[in-house]
């Protein structure tokens, strides 16, 4: 195992100490483990907080900031946070107008979130949950523990800090959120597995050949292993999943998303077919974004995300958002 | 089982799963995402930890701030899992100073419930459920013959049911997205119930 | 090789054509391989060019737009481009008040660089040149090719740009830039090689337990190889390197930027130690940046990048800059 | 040496270069950035290209396009140099229909010294220059047994002066960055130049 790091079971809260360092808009309680915004929360505007596991970096904590997340509380790697940590990062987003939780669809993130939850309704703060289930790789059924959040969590993340920006109240913006996740789907593709640094070794082995189709983001197998192949068919194979699942026409958003160890030059050629794929459909495209956002490690690969924004999703979308990770309008 | 029993118990537990680290990691590696056995350890560090820094005074309170603590520092499914199981089977103690088999088969009867009510995983999922619940049944069992038979009954229960994990599809858990490749892989959560098992039937033995 | 492509030869070609899908901000011009404004050169406002090898992603398309590049000329993978295509880019950026060449130190881009400024002369474009040459790991002396261009180059564009932008004339923007250049130094360090799409294997082999020291951004092996390190040592040995060539004290902007492959999780552990460096040498940090600005393909590693800004470069460096790449202010 | 005869002797260059691609690369690939076989191949069949297309009829005008087709398609540090140093022994050999072995040493002389113009290297330095250099001294000093011989004894020298790159420490182009570390590896220039010079003494002896 080589990385740039100085002690396995410490890379959460170095890494922390590092945003803290680089972000000064940014707000790092180390105890806590909770990244928030450095001037507090906003009187009278609903609090949106994330979290979960950490290794998807720049998600969640590089999304907070002005017009998304006030807080996100991330856990050890690949370990959704504890209930007190989770509190911890409610009461910071807390000005008094509710906050939503927004939940990927993870057993521990669920039950945790949870769990959380009810503490802060113990303390008089109102939060509603939305879970995000995007990933189309996993069926949906009594036989799993439901579809994973990926991708649409970013999506999610943005609309409903632009929401809650604009003064809408906490239903409001659960509405806004739950709209995303049901117009939004998501497939990926590991090029490699990646190692959790306290595992020290990769969780399954893949061939020079071979790549998982399916995959999520906790470095897990996919649904099942293919032959590696040209960036078109890869690319084709997760579109044609997301397709089968949700018929896409019209305009969408789309993110070409990068597992963190794929270089900026290949997302590029596989958002080149991306663009075409769609073009071949007849489905034009709203809004983009190509680059690494929500992460797995140092696995390569990549997935797609794409949603079939209404027009208040879009100005949702396009209203200025100031992150570390997702800027523009300010 | 007075509290010290109890107490041993959860230390027992906490060195099997720091012994057995490394390969509940890796039977999470294979079907989830690697990090039960550093989880694990976690929890039952801070655990114990807690245990030690305000001893409780009863059994029931033993496994209540094991709970606690499991929520509130393990994180992932197994934190609220455990830590919900530990809670409610402490608290099916009261405030018990000697607990009986019976009332220790109750706990764990407890336990299982309290896993079932979160989780919502039945027998055969794949889960620690798998482990679990065969455990309670060989326990209730054989508690009329003593709490160190039952508990060495209950611990082989859940070692079996770990084992028979293998063969079966995920239903619950990150393993489930797995589909049909789970298959032919122990799940984590059965594999540390069994040592929870094994932890109690040891120190039983030994008392 | 696992690579996210089709064809090895087609990488930066079809890469172009991602990027083009990706930003409708830019214009590219496939047959040229120019990437430029949109909106086209801005009138009486001198132009700022850049180009070099591809691989080095974002740099230097993704840092074209208002406030940065007018025009980029991105070569075949590490290779840099050919006269006639850094003059498309220079006429693509010409605006009738000069354009800004701005170069990495490497004979291949000084020397098609020299030929397309002689080419843009003969029609009528004033062309100024500034060479980037920052990197502390090769000695600046008769017995190289002289110093490496690598993260200054980041800095470099995003002040001339500014300059530019504020309406400065060639002489002053080339200034500004011969200044950052003179004022900043930069190391790397690898974990990995990386692998050449065409060549199809690394261009050298590491250890589990070895790093390179001293890399630049060609894959090329570093000065010297060392052992695997935590990343406090690794980043001290960056950072001592920087100090002995530029003693460092005040205030500076660093760049602690990933070679490509390296998740940023790791760049924030990193990013901690060199922040706790600067700190122990009594230095601030007046801005910085940690991602992935100027790569070299697949490389895991990074490299350090410190500027001894003066309050003209810091206020250029805080003006409006709206890139795929880099984004503030608008 | 007429003009059939330079476009033969450009087209064997281009033959030899791609089937050493690969070779160069590797070379490039140790002390450089591996793209020198790519590069050359990518240039050269411009190269041969543009010839075809509108076949010149000087043998110094197929050398001026042939350098002109480099510059714009080489890239890298070889296309500039090669480009310029194509046209400066273009340039030399005027409009001469049929060019003696004293002309094209001329023209071989003027190439070394467009390269050395613009890329500053002397003799010792690794680079393309350490086989141009003594192939350029081998030719003149062979030209009065005629243009084969003279390519011969070029292409030796030019063979021999890109093996003796091996032992040098590079202190131009890539290389230079290894210092001590470029020592013990071919510089794929030098070994590209050996090409040029095979390819000539090939077509000369067939002709
Ligand atoms: N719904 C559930 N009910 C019971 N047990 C579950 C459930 N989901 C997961 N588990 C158990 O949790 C174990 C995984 O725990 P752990 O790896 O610590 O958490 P995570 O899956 O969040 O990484 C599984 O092996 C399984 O036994
Ligand atoms: N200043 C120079 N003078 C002469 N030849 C040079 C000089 N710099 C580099 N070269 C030659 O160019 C070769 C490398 O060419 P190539 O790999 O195509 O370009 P790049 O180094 O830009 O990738 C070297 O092996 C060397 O022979
Ligand atoms: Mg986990
Ligand atoms: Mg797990
Ligand atoms: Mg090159
Ligand atoms: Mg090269």
């Amino acid at each position: 195992m080589k990385k740039l790091i100085n002690a396995p079971e410490n890379v959460v809260a170095e890494a922390l100490r590092g945003m803290a360092a680089a972000h000064p808009d940014l707000a790092v309680d180390h105890e806590n483990r909770v990244v928030s915004r450095a001037g507090g929360p906003t009187q009278g505007k609903v609090g949106v907080v994330s979290g979960g596991g950490s290794g998807h970096e720049p998600l969640h904590g590089g999304f907070v900031g002005y017009g998304m997340l006030d807080a996100a509380a991330p856990g050890e790697i690949f370990t959704s946070p504890v209930p007190d940590q989770i509190l911890a990062a409610t009461t910071a987003a807390n000005g008094a107008a509710g906050v939503l939780h927004l939940v990927k669809n993870y057993t521990g993130d669920v039950l945790n979130f949870r769990m959380a939850a009810e503490l802060a309704e113990d303390e008089d703060i109102e939060v509603a949950t939305v879970v995000i289930n995007d990933d189309v790789a996993v069926e949906d059924s009594t036989y799993t523990a439901g579809r994973r959040g990926v991708g649409a969590t970013v999506f999610a993340e943005k609309v409903a800090g632009a929401a809650a920006e604009s003064g809408t109240d906490l239903a409001g913006v659960a509405r806004v959120a739950a709209e995303v996740n049901d117009r939004t789907r998501s497939f990926g593709v590991a090029l490699t597995p990646c190692i959790v640094p306290t595992a020290g070794q990769p969780g399954f082995e893949l061939g020079e050949d071979e790549v998982e189709l399916g995959i999520g983001i906790h470095g897990e197998p996919g649904r099942r292993r293919g032959k590696l192949a040209p960036a078109r068919e890869l690319v084709a194979h997760a579109m044609d999943a997301v397709h089968a699942d949700m018929p896409l026409s019209g305009s969408v958003v789309v993110m070409l998303n990068g597992m963190g160890a794929t270089p900026l030059v290949e997302l590029y050629v596989a958002y080149a077919e991306v663009a075409s794929w769609l073009e071949g459909h007849g489905v034009t495209v709203a809004r983009n974004l190509v680059g690494n956002y929500i992460t797995s490690l140092d696995m390569a690969g990549f997935s797609v995300t794409v949603g079939r924004f209404t027009d208040e999703l879009l100005q949702l979308w396009d209203a200025p958002v100031q992150t570390p990770a997702l800027r523009w309008g300010r | 089982m007075n509290v010290e029993l109890c107490l041993a118990w959860m230390l027992r537990f906490s060195e099997l799963v720091d012994a057995e680290a490394d390969r509940l990691t890796a039977l999470d590696a294979a079907i989830g995402d690697g990090d039960h056995g550093v989880n694990m350890r976690r929890g039952m560090q801070a655990a114990v930890a807690a245990l030690g820094e305000s001893p409780p005074e009863t059994p029931g309170s033993v496994l209540v701030a094991t709970g606690r603590a499991l929520v509130s520092k393990t994180g992932g499914a197994a934190g609220p899992l455990y830590g919900t199981g530990f809670r409610r089977a402490g608290k099916a103690l009261t405030d018990t100073e000697l607990a009986s088999a019976a009332e220790v088969g109750a706990a764990l009867v407890a336990m299982l419930a309290g896993i079932q009510d979160l989780g919502q995983a039945a027998e055969g999922d794949k889960t620690m459920v798998d482990a679990l619940a065969p455990a309670v049944s060989a326990f209730e069992a054989s508690a009329g013959e003593g709490l160190a038979a039952a508990a060495e009954a209950a611990a082989k229960a859940a070692a079996e049911g770990a084992v028979a994990t293998v063969p079966l599809q995920a239903r619950k858990g990150r393993a489930s997205y797995l589909g049909e490749r789970s298959i032919g892989h122990e799940d984590p959560g059965a594999a540390s119930t069994a040592l929870l098992l094994r932890a109690l039937a040891e120190v039983t033995t030994e008392s």
